[in-house]
């Protein structure tokens, strides 16, 4: 299947022409002239509980119409890229950047783990263009989440004083709200079925996207308020930031498509292995790593990395999805 | 129940030191537990923002800074402050500063020698 | 009509596979491995005044389309029951515990009174299960709600040294803030009528067993937080925690049958009944009888009652309904 | 076409028996039995800017699909409207109050810009009578917002001490929040048009009714705390603030028919003119002029004018906009 | 409207009392109309969470702790503390505290000779 | 990077000024810019509501007061003082006090001398 230049014109629209997008850009352009955008805290806690029950809930919804064998294939996949990805990261940091083994440590442990927003849209956005996925892909999520924040945080550990004890970073994660909630709603989706899921979606279906479009224009303030310093941020930083999501994410869809993933799924695991966490992450790393500099991670997963993936790298690992699958099936 | 009698009659006022730490909020449950191993009875939590000389951190994103009073003797403020400087100053979002309060019944701010008598 | 155990297996899926009682489930459980799924306190706070207008909403709307003469009885017993619950809770605790009268007027006033989740869980339940049932009895969850804690109060009184003059807990109750809105969304959808409520019925309708289930995962969590206490509360108080909303409820389902009410309304009634207050009641409480020992009252009220009504009490009580009205009518 | 009082009966149910409006008169009642019924403040905030994002957004669609000659007539009108209506308030109050230059300023802020709740009842009732109006007219709400303001700022001005530079409150007003949200919905609603609004819908479109309700029992509890002060306001201040929106509305509906608007469509441009600001002119006029009274303005414009405005005004511009757009067309 | 030119020239300095008050959150009705009657003419409220050595209170379910800051005279310090002792402690989870601070225009603190004075 | 070894050894205790400012919350960002102006290299910020003797004021609809506490040295202190009596103090809601606290590393207070080197 060949894709002319209008199809990807249709595409890159899609994705950039949609309210959560162009909320994410009014949240930057807000931060810009310096307006207030931001929700209340509480608003935004809140927005992030509901998105990830309603993803766990879905993803649950679908895992219980998947068979056992169907699934074990991309979770050990997923198990693969989380731990393969942060050893990348932090490699290809040596080579791009100054960095220390701290701060090395630190950005692999970012960019192994993934953004539960990015995703989000990418979900969004494969819906928008009505292109079927396994719904079990948010259990991949909920996998990949932990694996390479422990790997990056080994990596940086023994070139730390003060690092933690890995035990208790693993407790602090696992009992992190970010993965209880999404496995609770996984759990809760599976065993409810879509009888259960019937009576609340007008709740966590319907108002899906509009609630994601809130989230986003707060996203895009905490973005724009990076900007500032992506240009003191050096130049290797900003290669590694663009440059390194389209590698992991090129691997995400290979190995996707490997283990029988569709186009859809392949896409969505892509984009798990593209996307740099900055909620459990940054926390997990502050904590284990005191010594590694917030300043530069944030601005790499935030200031760089979220807004490529979302306006770019959706439509692209897309592209390249549909490519991979075609070739390999 | 409650001797409540007794107490109203023992209500003496003293003096204790009152520590107000400002912290990147995902110090929290770090900052109790070692008030509590340093033997404060107790402390008070409110979410704040904030700026300072140095700016290093992730709590923008969530949370914002905490604000912890704690009331306390003045060999637990001792220890508090060393606690501090080792393991928070030097890395972390964080101010602390100290002056005297009194209170009525100072007793239940002294757990100085009963570090196990700490709540719950 | 006799009911097969298959039957009852469905039932009881209906009741604890739903996605509400999932939801408490998970909040149980993340308080005991002291993950923070609380709600921000802004959204707990906007979560019950939803609550609250759409129960009261929904009720006046259907109160409207009632005979007053239907409303009349169920009205005088729920008063009647409102009366009496307290006072036999006050006189079972003498022989099953050794609370002393202030600690067992407390518990009375709770037990007098209601659980706006438990019944708003069984509405749910009921039509999960396309029972039909009078719509007015929300307006009887309004009246329940005051009786109860004042013949508490006044139990107690005598006995307290500190006790707050009755006319005042009077006043703070009826002008709290459950009851205002309770009673003012009765009234606004008894105007508004189901023309009205139309409008906002993609507001106060379709996402309230969604809203529901956010605001039992935080009831999940406050239980779970009173697990602990459980174990050092006592036989007795175990026993009646357990006993007595099975007892006030077969009270309340009776009583309801008596006054022609169909079973799906009986079984609401006996819900009222059975249900303890964790939240008008504890503050009227704490106010109005400052020696009171509030981990008593909560540890039952919030930490055994509630999960046993939600899990079993809901289902058990419909069994119930159907039995007594089947002989009744 | 003539209306017999039937029709103008019909009109004030479709009005005041509305869920919004009664919710209004609860949030008042509650406010003067001193329950309290405030939502939390991060609720109130994340209400306000589901408000302004979701009338920006269906403001936009309607614009894409709206001749550019045919909203430059009403824009035009609206910035003359925005002119003018300070300038005859600063002129009324000279003679019907005695308040000096300053305070009077400050008023002509307040009654020149508008008030978004008032706007989105009017729409809600439109719609409710299922009347067509131009979609593009919440582009002139966010059009009439700011020279308001700005001319109060002026008149005010020269004789105040310590006003601020006009240039700053210009900035303050231009970034401000409110204008950000409603702007930046706009634009978002014209690139996305119907198809990128339809994936929103759920959440943007059809709650938007009962969010407004839920605001409108907020402003209800903050007008009602208002109405002890209206005694002490003296008989010139109320008589303006229920006169003058009249005067101002009905030069709002005649210009609006003027420049072609339908009957709903001058009758919305109406409700612009006649309501008076209680957000944005507030902290701007704070800001700009300290000496002035914020007890005078908060008086008149939330506790008189908005009342008025929300119950007996929009079914009264409607009747009139019929009556000016049948003799003009 | 305002005298501000007069009220800056007398903003002399002054020192009056800071009387720090955290309790459980449904008590701030009350303590408010206590403070008003002991002749405090303002005070600040804020939201906070805590620990301390009793831990008996209903409040965690709706709201937690408030955190009430009211700068007043000596003797208005002393019947605020008389209040507390004889309605709160007792029975009331709640922690208070006191300490000296410089104000400018110290008169607008100074409610003790006129209680009747209170704000609205 | 930061050379916490060397902060440690030079955290030797002194006193600042604290000083709490409660304004309605409209007022924060010029608030916050004249701290900076006066000197001040850190504050901390708070919502809180509360009521007082003049309680003239717009911002119980949007977001009540503010409570602003900045540690600073004395000089600091005093033209933060001047700032609030000249620009606030006539015509806002506004309440502000101060007092004497010990702190570790005093120098990171001390902005008086190079106003310029404020944070960000
Ligand atoms: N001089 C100061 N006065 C009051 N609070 C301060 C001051 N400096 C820092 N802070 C608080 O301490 C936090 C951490 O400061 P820093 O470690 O310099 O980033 C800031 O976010 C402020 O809330
Ligand atoms: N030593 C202390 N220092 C600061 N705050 C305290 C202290 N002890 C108690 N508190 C506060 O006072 C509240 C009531 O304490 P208690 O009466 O011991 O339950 C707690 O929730 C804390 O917020
Ligand atoms: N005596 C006081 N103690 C503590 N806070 C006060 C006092 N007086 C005023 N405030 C605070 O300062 C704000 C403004 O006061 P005012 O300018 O009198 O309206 C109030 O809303 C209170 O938060
Ligand atoms: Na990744
Ligand atoms: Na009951
Ligand atoms: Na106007």
């Amino acid at each position: 299947m060949s894709y002319g230049v209008g199809v990807d014109a249709a595409l890159l629209t899609t994705s950039i022409a949609s309210v959560p997008v162009l909320a994410f850009a009014l949240g930057v352009l807000g931060s810009l002239v310096k307006a207030d955008l931001r929700l209340p805290d509480a608003i935004y806690q809140a927005t992030s509980i509901y998105l990830l029950l309603a993803i766990g809930l879905k993803g649950g919804v679908a895992l219980r119409e998947s068979d056992a064998s169907a699934v074990a294939g991309p979770a050990l996949m997923t198990i693969a890229l989380g731990l393969t990805i942060p050893v990348l990261a932090f490699v290809a940091l040596r080579f791009l950047t100054r960095l220390g083994p701290v701060d090395r440590g630190a950005m692999a442990a970012h960019y192994g783990s993934t953004s539960l927003v990015t995703f989000t849209a990418a979900l969004v956005f494969l819906d928008a263009l009505q292109v079927q996925y396994e719904g079990f892909v948010a259990t991949l999520l909920a996998i990949m989440e932990i694996p390479g924040i422990l790997v990056g945080l080994l990596l940086a550990g023994s070139a730390s004083r003060h690092a933690g004890s890995l035990g208790e970073s693993v407790r602090e994660i696992v009992t992190g709200r970010s993965i209880m909630l999404l496995a609770g709603g996984l759990v809760i989706g599976f065993i409810t079925g879509p009888e259960g899921f019937a009576r609340v979606e007008p709740f966590f279906g319907a108002p899906f996207t509009g609630i994601l479009a809130l989230f986003l224009l707060e996203m895009g303030v905490l973005a724009g308020r990076r900007l500032g310093d992506v240009r003191r941020a050096g130049f290797g930083l900003v290669v590694f930031a663009i440059a390194f999501p389209i590698v992991a994410g090129f691997l995400g869809i290979v190995g996707g498509a490997l283990v029988g993933l569709s186009a859809g799924g392949s896409m969505a695991l892509g984009v798990l292995s593209a996307s740099a966490s900055y909620i459990a992450a940054p926390a997990a790393v502050r904590l284990a790593l005191p010594e590694a500099n917030p300043g530069i991670t944030l601005t790499a997963s935030l200031g760089i990395t979220f807004p490529f993936n979302l306006v770019i790298g959706i439509p692209l690992y897309w592209l390249i999805a549909q490519q991979v699958t075609a070739a390999l099936g | 129940m409650t001797s409540h009698d007794d107490e109203r009659a023992t209500a003496h006022r003293g003096s204790v030191v009152c520590v107000t730490i400002v912290a990147e909020s995902i110090l929290e449950a770090r900052l109790v537990e070692d008030l509590r191993a340093a033997g404060a009875l107790g402390w008070t939590i409110a979410s704040a923002r904030g700026e300072g000389p140095r700016g290093r951190r992730v709590s923008d994103i969530e949370g914002g800074n905490v604000r912890v009073e704690t009331l306390v003797a003045e060999d637990v403020a001792e220890r508090i402050w060393t606690r501090l400087a080792d393991s928070y100053f030097p890395n972390y979002a964080i101010t602390a500063w100290t002056y005297n309060v009194q209170v009525a019944r100072p007793d239940r701010y002294r757990g100085s020698d009963a570090a196990d008598g700490a709540p719950r």
